[in-house]
């Protein structure tokens, strides 16, 4: 079997600040393959952007990859030279945000920033870059493209912004995409499109993604994979369908069902009690176990490991698997 | 349905741009200026009967907020009144006459005043209109966050030492804290983590059982607001399109724009049942500095004809709910 | 060869005419000649007037010299002199220079080179007025008014004199240039090229001397003196000016700044009291305000004038200070707490002003009486003491004219429009016998007696203390060694290029 | 944008009538003007000439009022201590003025801002601190106190260069200027450098604490996402976004500096307007005061315009608001 | 269905789990200003800058008990002292450490009252120009309409103006003394507390606080004073450290163009620009001590003010 495209092993970055240090990656590990797309959902603060941006190499101080390994193509990206790391971003595996309205510059054209980051990896005349940017904007579903090659990010709408943010992130045609929340900050119809289109650059362009969100149902219909955070830690893993349809960390189950949708109106719904608890003080154990129905005194000393390879669920007491669950 | 409580009498709100004298001599001379207004919310009627929940709902910017700050008495409408049981709950002048309707806002950081402690929080409204005495504030107000289900001891805690879902109890403890009949509740769970959002939406369902109070219940969430209200409203630039119970509209929506909406949100999927995808709406939601002339969503909807350009739809029974469509009313062709 | 002054301020424009300021004449006197000239000790001597004499109590004629050449080659008449004369009062600015010519009834031409001057009474001291009355050309000048006068002076075309030297260029408030007129009827100037340099801040003066960008600096502040002197390229010289710092009494019955010490007010002015002014007095360490405060740049002086002044008293005693006597003095007076007054004095005018200012604060509060010291600049001290707004003030005044009459009745007698004298008596002031004296002579036309007359006055000034003199303003003057020698220091301060020689090798 | 720019004039405008009058009513305030002109030996008839001559023995509104229906000629009077026109009189130190706030400004931009840049790039460098050091400094020191130990050491003690005056000029468009010969330059350096010491700080603060907000913001993460280098993230992303508040500083201090051009030319006798007002508040020669003040605030509407129109172009998010 | 463990839900579904076992609410009750002082004490230059400011403060307030002279009693100076250099021993016997002015003052003792006017003057104006501006700001931004138009065009033109120039036109009108000073002062800054208030408080009404403000409804005093002010006083005093520096860096320049002070009570700038004239001669430290003392002054405070500024910005918050 070959390598995988990105392997992230053991992850844990952490940021040292003023109150202490903040474990915001606490031991994360996966995979993708190539052409796969990953969804990484978690709540508010669970270290999902800090997991993306680990991959590019993009923490800033306090920040730091405090140990692990990140291998892509081949390469172990955890102490890269950061000139080389640089080649790779945008080129190999580029990101997006998500918020385009922050992300792009407001002062310099749409045109000039992409010629920007044309030329960051490559020597391109105007007219090559131009050509390139053209093209790009096309795919991502921009109408009239040269003409918006011209304009300025207020100019345009909120989903042609983040559509902009994506043309840059597939100018170099790169191998692993990370998105981080692309669509949170947009409409609910304009959410949809990109959605939408995203799912079939990634399938025509053969191009692996790691698909940031806290919406499990964007989750459910995009994802090949997913992979649960709480509190920094991974919790649970394994292939989309099986994970939501029979979840073995109890957080899981526990999130899938508050969702309002699948509880008879107006009852109240099954909640979680508690609220996720400060990344500064996380207890000694499971990181869950303080809200968790199942935790016994064992949850409270030992960090759970992984139960099984292809499904992870980082429990002491997982619920039972899918087919008996079914029973 | 019961006698309406609050009710929503064909209300209108502009927000004009400010035009200096500058402006005005530069128009004089000419030059282009901009003159036009926003209109957020274009002629809107509602009435809530008492105890019932109507959700609002609608994308960004169709003036969700402003017809809840209307509706709230926070905001002076344009034209129009809004009245609770008959009195009007704002003067012309803008000063609200009423303390019966309150608000809980979207976002739980920002409702908060950083500076004062939960317990003066809390007391500062009753105290001022008499609802409590100063000195029997604290345990007028313990009674409250026993309520939202919040220790008594954090009265004298700042709202910086507490998280999203617990300040969202706060705020709604500061609005029920005024006894109030309605209270207007602006995405009050749209910015919370999943795991907390079903705690507060568990919390007004239990408070709308417990006091019977009346909600206007603002959300772009469908699901969240299918599953808490009694009728439900769809807003699109400024205007009400569809309005219906809660199970009608969801089960056969029949404005073109809410079954592309509710046809756009991706469900959660566990089964493998593939094929019932989700389908976005074509375009994006023309600018309210310069919507469209007769139905606001024929620019988007599949089944616009030469009517809807023309001519503005009203707002009419169709099936169990009522529907702003010429589809409805004879047709999208125009009249020969 | 080129000599830079570093001056500074002057002249106001070019023309001689507008302003009655002492820069400005100052500045002027190389392009223009005065018909008469004040001479370093502000004796008078002939200019462009040969001699004078008074033909009758109201008649002067003058004498005017022969083979004048103008700038332009034309000559010098007595048409010049009368159009000059004449003009004054038409184009005089907010300093009018018309006081030059206050007492000029008619002015009549008896040949080309004689001409009589009429006054509006007896004035023997009308050969002083015209040290600054400035002689243009009557052909350049003619015609002009003031709107035009201005501009047709500052750009050269009227400012055709009879001076050493021809006008430049000239910006204001930055730089006054002249070149030498080969033609002047005088000896021949050493300098080609004579730049004034307007550097109103000591330092910067200093600074610019030091650096060698002046060749001669005025006016240098004490402080400087003894560090200028030690450095080998350079010399200061020191001279005697007309300057006087003197305190005035406001004589009114009531007077706005003084009071008790609590603040109430007093039953009356304390300064009406001789024992008071005497007290006063006796406070004042003159010396140590010549030798400290000034740091050596003062004299202590016992009258209003200084020795070179026509009227000067030489009878008059040395004033020492004595602090006993002067409380005692204070006490017999009814005031033995002394009283709070406020002391203004401007801080911008005359070298020292400020240090003298505080120094006398300092030693009033020795003998009780409480002083708020109070130095301003004199755009608001003027006025307001004109208004009448203080209760004791000390400036400088300089007896410009160089005789006596001009400080006394201006300062002593009483304010009198008719008689046009007291004019800065604010204070109210008023003595018959004073009066007598002053009015007499300035009348007098024997010399003698007019002499006697203005001692007498003087001494009477002094001896009912109307305004204390306090110390003599010296003025130094720095130049660099190599380049310029003065050759004499005027007591009115002038710097005068004709007064610089390059240094005898 | 042409209302805008009406607004503004008309707003000039009010500047400039206020001023006026404030001018009015502050010289009528402390006193007569000719007590501290004339002579001392002038009699109170030649005084009382001279005040009626120039209407100073009229109502304060009488002689406002003139004075405004001059104004609206185009007449802004005559000096009275000159007796020039003072638009001639201030036209003719303004170029000195000019010159000098020029240089200084823009020596303060072209040197502040890349350190600034730099301080705000790496904030914890010692370097940084240094540049913060003397930033603070610079920003702190009164500019008189610096001016004096400028000449002091550069002209007395090393005689480096000179004291204060203007250099030599050389005439284009009839105009003197001093910085087209080497000696002007040299005369121009200190005063220069005592004028541009403040700005300089302003800028370094300025340029460091907009790069600090920019480099952490999504649009440089994303930038440094897109691969690009450091360099280019700086030159192309951070000074096009900081560019806009500088500009507005440059133009407001522009302003400015020619209002504090007054200390440094009073201290290193420079020719220019700013010494000419201390000089005519210290002789009351109110229609210097009330021209000077005028043309200030004309000016400074105008810059203030400028650099509005400046901000429309740097920030196309303003652009559309004035189309 | 899906699988819904039930065990997941809790009995009273709004009921938390009793306290010890829920986590803590975010930070534990850690009061604001001490945290506030934790990072502040990581700059060790801002430590310091912050303890020369309270030395000078104390030292200017103690300053009748803790110099050998009065400098302000005139009646005390003697003329005989003037101008001695550092250590000389003088008329009344004890050493003056830095020398003496030109009247004979004990130039340690006139820094310690010139310190005093300076700091007074500075602390009093801008303490009424925050007060005078602050309202006017949140009047503005409160009222609206026609006010707020007024208000802030008045504030916007004299911001427009250099305050120098404002300044010396004030002075040359008012006449000299403190009151007119701090007066001519007021009027030069007030105009930034107004603006920085107004953006401040214009950004804070339209927060959804004081939206619930109004919807309780509380009486518009009560929102302006007790929910807005509050809030907008952050950047106000990052604004009151620079504009009191300020002010000390005016007066002394204002009283260096001869506009200042009674020179009997002098302030810093008052003693620098007496003894400038002393410079070139050799007697320095006239001008310089007292220079020093006001550069360490501002500096101190501006670095203060600095470290605040840094605190304050939630954009370099980490
Ligand atoms: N620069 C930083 N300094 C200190 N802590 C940080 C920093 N960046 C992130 N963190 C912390 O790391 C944790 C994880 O943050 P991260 O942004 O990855 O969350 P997230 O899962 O992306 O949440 P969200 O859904 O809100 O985007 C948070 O607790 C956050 O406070
Ligand atoms: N104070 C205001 N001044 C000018 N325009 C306003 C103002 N408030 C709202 N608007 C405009 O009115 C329209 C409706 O705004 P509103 O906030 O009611 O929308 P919304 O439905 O609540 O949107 P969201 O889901 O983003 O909260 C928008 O176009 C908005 O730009
Ligand atoms: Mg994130
Ligand atoms: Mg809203």
């Amino acid at each position: 079997m070959t390598e995988p495209l990105l392997q992230v092993r053991d992850l844990h970055t952490h940021f040292f600040t003023r109150a202490g240090e903040v474990k915001a990656v606490n031991g994360v590990s996966f995979s993708v393959d190539r052409g796969r797309v990953l969804g990484l959902v978690g709540e508010s603060g669970s270290g999902k952007s800090v997991t993306g941006y680990s991959i590019l190499g993009l923490i800033d101080p306090p920040g730091r990859i405090v140990s692990g390994s990140i291998r892509f193509e081949g390469r172990e990206l955890v102490g890269l030279d950061p000139d080389e790391l640089r080649a790779l971003r945008g080129r190999r595996i580029a990101m997006v945000f998500q918020d385009a309205t922050a992300t792009l510059n407001p002062v310099l054209t749409v045109g000039r920033q992409m010629t920007l980051a044309i030329r960051a990896h490559e020597r391109a005349s105007d007219r090559a870059a131009r050509d390139l940017a053209l093209d790009v904007l096309k795919k991502v579903g921009i109408p009239d493209p040269a003409s918006r090659l011209n304009t300025y990010p207020h100019e345009l709408s909120g989903g042609m912004r983040q559509r902009v943010a994506i043309a840059v992130a597939l100018l170099h045609r790169p191998a692993l995409i990370v998105a981080d929340e692309p669509t949170t900050a947009l409409d609910v119809s304009v959410q949809a499109q990109i959605i939408f289109e995203m799912r079939d650059l990634v399938r025509s362009l053969g191009t692996a993604m790691i698909w940031i969100t806290h919406d499990l149902a964007t989750v459910s219909s995009l994802a090949d994979d997913v992979l649960v955070m709480y509190a920094g830690r991974m919790v649970e893993a394994g292939p989309t369908r099986v994970t939501l349809r029979a979840p073995r960390h109890p957080y899981t189950a526990g999130l899938l069902a508050s969702v309002p949708s699948r509880n008879p109106k107006g009852v109240d719904l099954p909640q979680i009690p508690g609220s996720t608890p400060s990344l500064l003080r996380l207890p000694p154990g499971c990181p869950f176990q303080p809200r968790c129905p199942r935790a016994t005194p064992v949850c409270r000393e030992d960090p759970p490991r992984v139960v099984d390879s292809g499904r992870e669920a980082l429990c002491h007491h997982p619920l039972p698997p899918a087919s008996q669950a079914a029973a | 349905m019961s006698d309406p409580h609050l009710v929503i009498d064909r209300v209108s709100k502009r927000f004009d741009p400010r035009v200096t004298l500058g402006d005005r001599i530069a128009a004089r001379l000419g030059a282009r200026v901009e003159l036009r207004g926003v209109q957020a919310v274009r002629d809107v009627s509602l009435a809530i009967a008492p105890g019932e929940t109507l959700g609002l709902v609608g994308e960004s910017g169709c003036g969700k907020s402003t017809l809840g700050r209307m509706a709230a008495g926070i905001m002076a409408p344009t034209s129009g009144t809004v009245r609770l049981e008959g009195r009007p709950v704002m003067s012309p002048g803008g000063t609200k006459l009423t303390t019966r309707v309150q608000t809980v806002f979207q976002d739980p950081f920002a409702s908060l005043n950083p500076r004062m402690s939960v317990g003066e929080i809390l007391a500062e409204g009753p105290v001022a209109h008499g609802l409590t005495t100063r000195e029997n504030a604290r345990d007028y107000v313990a009674g409250w966050l026993d309520r939202v289900g919040l220790d008594r001891s954090y009265v004298g805690r700042f709202p910086h030492q507490f998280s999203g879902g617990q300040r969202q109890r706060i705020a709604i403890a500061r609005a029920l804290a005024m006894q109030p009949d309605v209270l207007v509740c602006d995405e009050p769970v749209a910015s919370l983590d999943v795991s907390i959002q079903a705690q507060i939406i568990n919390l007004f369902l239990k408070l709308r059982r417990e006091l019977g109070l009346t909600y206007l219940f603002i959300s772009h969430d469908l699901g969240v607001v299918r599953h808490i209200s009694d009728r439900v409203a769809i807003m699109y630039l400024g205007r009400i399109v569809e309005i219906g119970t809660a199970d009608a509209l969801y089960a056969d929506p029949r404005h073109p724009y809410t079954q592309a909406l509710l046809a756009s949100v991706p469900r959660l999927m566990t089964e493998d049942a593939v094929g019932a995808e989700f389908a976005p709406i074509a375009g994006e939601i023309p600018s309210p500095l310069a919507p469209p002339p007769g139905c606001p969503f024929h620019t988007r909807c599949p089944a616009a004809g030469p009517r809807c350009v023309a001519e503005m739809p009203d707002l009419v029974p169709t099936g169990a709910q009522r529907v702003a469509c010429h589809l409805y009313t004879g047709g999208v062709e125009l009249a020969a | 060869q080129n000599l830079t002054i570093g001056t500074r301020a002057g002249p106001e424009s070019i023309d001689p005419h507008f302003t009655a300021t002492g820069t400005h004449a100052e500045a002027l006197k190389h392009v223009f000649d005065t018909l008469v000239w004040s001479g370093d000790q502000l004796q008078i001597e002939p200019r462009l007037a040969e001699s004078w004499r008074q033909i009758d109590p109201t008649t002067w004629e003058f004498k005017l010299r022969k083979g004048v050449k103008f700038h332009d080659g034309s000559d010098f008449t007595a048409e010049d002199v009368k159009f000059s004369i004449e003009r004054i009062p038409t184009v005089s600015g907010p300093n009018p220079t018309t006081i030059y010519v206050r007492r000029v009834k008619d002015v009549t031409i008896v040949d080309p080179h004689i001409i009589q001057v009429k006054t509006d009474g007896p004035a023997p001291a009308l050969p002083y007025d015209f040290i600054r009355l400035f002689i243009v050309s009557h052909k350049a000048a003619a015609g002009l008014t003031k709107e035009t006068a201005n501009e047709a002076f500052n750009n050269g075309k009227a400012a055709i004199g009879t001076g050493p030297y021809k006008f430049v260029s000239w910006t204001p408030k930055e730089s006054f240039v002249v070149e030498r007129f080969d033609g002047w009827w005088g000896e021949k100037q050493p300098w080609a090229r004579v730049t004034r340099k307007e550097l109103p801040n000591d330092a910067a003066r200093v600074a610019q001397l030091r650096a060698g960008q002046v060749d001669l600096a005025v006016r240098i502040p004490a402080a400087d003196i003894a560090t200028l002197q030690r450095e080998s390229s350079l010399n200061v010289v020191k001279g005697d000016t007309v300057y006087v710092f003197n305190m005035e009494f406001d004589f009114r019955e009531k007077s706005p700044q003084v009071s008790a010490k609590d603040g109430s007010a007093l039953p009356a002015n304390p300064f009406r009291e001789a024992k008071v002014r005497e007290a006063v007095d006796l406070a004042i360490d003159r010396p140590a305000l010549a030798e400290i405060a000034m740091e050596g740049l003062g004299r202590p002086v016992n009258q209003m004038v200084t020795s070179n002044t026509f009227g000067y008293n030489k009878s008059l005693p040395e004033l020492k200070p004595n602090l006993q006597r002067a409380r005692q003095l204070l006490q017999e007076a009814g005031y033995p707490n002394g009283f709070k007054v406020t002391f203004n004095f401007t801080n911008d005018r005359l070298p020292g002003d400020r240090a003298v200012g505080t120094a006398v604060a300092q030693m009033l509060a020795r003998v009780g009486i409480e002083v708020n010291a109070n130095g301003q600049p004199g755009a608001v001290l003027f006025p307001a003491r004109t208004r009448g707004d203080y209760s004791l003030v000390m400036s400088g005044w300089g007896t410009i004219t160089g005789e006596a009459s001009y400080t006394l009745s201006s300062l002593g007698h009483t304010n009198n429009k008719e008689l046009k004298m007291g004019a800065f008596n604010w204070r109210g002031y008023s003595n018959a016998n004073l009066d007598k004296l002053l009015q007499d002579a300035a009348v007098e036309v024997d010399e003698a007696k007019r002499r006697k007359l203005l001692e007498d006055a003087g001494a009477l000034f002094m001896q009912e203390r109307i305004s204390l003199p306090l110390v003599a303003v010296s003025s130094a003057t720095a130049f660099r060694k190599d380049k310029v020698e003065p050759k004499l220091i005027r007591v009115d301060e002038e710097v005068l290029a004709m007064d610089v020689v390059p240094p005898k090798k | 944008m042409l209302g805008f720019i009406i607004q503004r004039l008309l707003q000039a405008g009010l500047v400039m009538l206020v001023m006026s009058a404030l001018v009015f009513v502050g010289v009528f305030a402390i006193g007569n003007p000719i007590d501290v002109i004339i002579s001392p030996d002038a009699t109170q008839d030649i005084r009382a000439r001279a005040i009626a001559a120039y209407g100073l023995d009229r109502p304060i509104w009488e002689q406002y009022a003139g004075f405004l229906g001059r104004l609206l000629q185009g007449d802004l009077g005559r000096s009275f201590v000159f007796n020039m026109n003072v638009t001639d009189l201030i036209f003719s130190r303004l170029p000195a003025t000019l010159e000098l706030t020029l240089v200084a400004v823009l020596g303060a931009t072209f040197i502040g801002v890349p350190l600034g840049i730099y301080a705000g790039y790496r904030p914890d460098s010692p370097v940084s601190k240094g540049i913060m050091a003397v930033s603070v400094l610079g920003f702190s020191v009164p500019t008189f106190w610096i001016g004096l130990l400028l000449i002091l050491t550069f002209a007395v003690w090393l005689g480096w260069l000179p004291a204060g005056s203007r250099g030599p000029t050389v005439e284009v468009f009839g105009v003197g200027w001093s910085f087209l010969t080497p000696e002007g330059w040299k005369h121009l350096l200190l005063p220069a450098l005592n004028l541009s010491l403040f700005k300089f700080a302003m800028m370094v603060r300025l340029s460091r604490a907009g790069t600090r907000e920019i480099m952490l913001t999504d649009t440089v993460r994303f930038a440094r996402a897109a691969g690009l280098s450091e360099w280019t993230i700086l030159r192309h992303h951070v000074l096009k976004l900081i560019s806009i508040p500088i500009v507005t500083v440059f133009g407001l201090e522009f302003g400015s500096t020619l209002a504090f051009a007054v200390v440094t030319e009073t201290i290193f006798s420079w020719p220019g307007v700013g010494k000419l007002i201390i000089d005519s508040i210290n002789s009351l020669d109110r229609p210097v005061m009330v021209a000077y003040l005028i043309l200030v605030a004309a000016l400074f509407v105008t810059i203030n315009l400028l650099v509005d129109l400046t901000y429309a172009l740097l920030d196309p998010r303003l652009r559309r608001k004035g189309a | 269905m899906t699988p819904t463990d039930t065990t997941l839900t809790s009995q009273d579904p709004v009921t938390l789990p009793a306290p010890e076992a829920a986590p803590a609410p975010v930070p534990p009750p850690v009061s604001p200003l001490r945290a506030f002082w934790a990072e502040y004490r990581e700059s060790w230059i801002a430590v310091i800058a912050l303890a020369v400011v309270v030395l000078v403060v104390l030292a200017a307030l103690l300053a009748p008990w803790i110099t050998p002279q009065d400098p302000y009693d005139i009646a005390n100076l003697s003329l005989m002292d003037a101008r001695r250099p550092p250590g000389y021993v003088g008329a009344e016997g004890y050493t003056h450490w830095l020398g003496t002015d030109a009247n004979g003052r004990d130039l340690l003792s006139a820094i310690l009252y010139g310190l005093r006017i300076s700091l007074q003057m500075g602390l009093v104006a801008g303490l009424v120009a925050l007060s005078v501006g602050t309202t006017l700001g949140l009047v503005a931004a409160h009222s609206g309409g026609r006010i707020e138009t007024a208000i802030m065009r008045i504030v916007d033109l004299q911001l427009s103006f250099p305050a120098i120039l404002l300044a010396l036109v004030l002075v040359a009108m008012l006449g000299q003394g403190k009151g007119q000073l701090i007066a001519a002062l007021v009027a030069a800054q007030y105009a930034y507390f107004a603006r920085t208030a107004y953006g401040a408080a214009a950004a804070e009404r339209r927060k959804d606080y004081v939206e619930a403000a109004h919807s309780v409804p509380l009486s518009a005093r009560r929102i302006v004073f007790r929910h807005i002010l509050p809030n907008i006083m952050p950047p106000l005093i990052v604004v009151a450290t620079v504009q009191i520096a300020n002010s000390i860096a005016l007066e002394a320049t204002l009283s260096f163009l001869g506009l200042g002070l009674p020179v009997t009570e002098p302030s810093l700038g008052m003693l620098i620009s007496n003894g400038f004239q002393y410079m070139m001669s050799g007697r320095y430290w006239i001008s310089i001590y007292p220079g020093i003392a006001l550069i360490i002054l501002i500096v101190a405070i501006n670095l203060v003010g600095d470290q605040i500024r840094d605190q304050l910005n939630p954009r370099l918050k980490r």
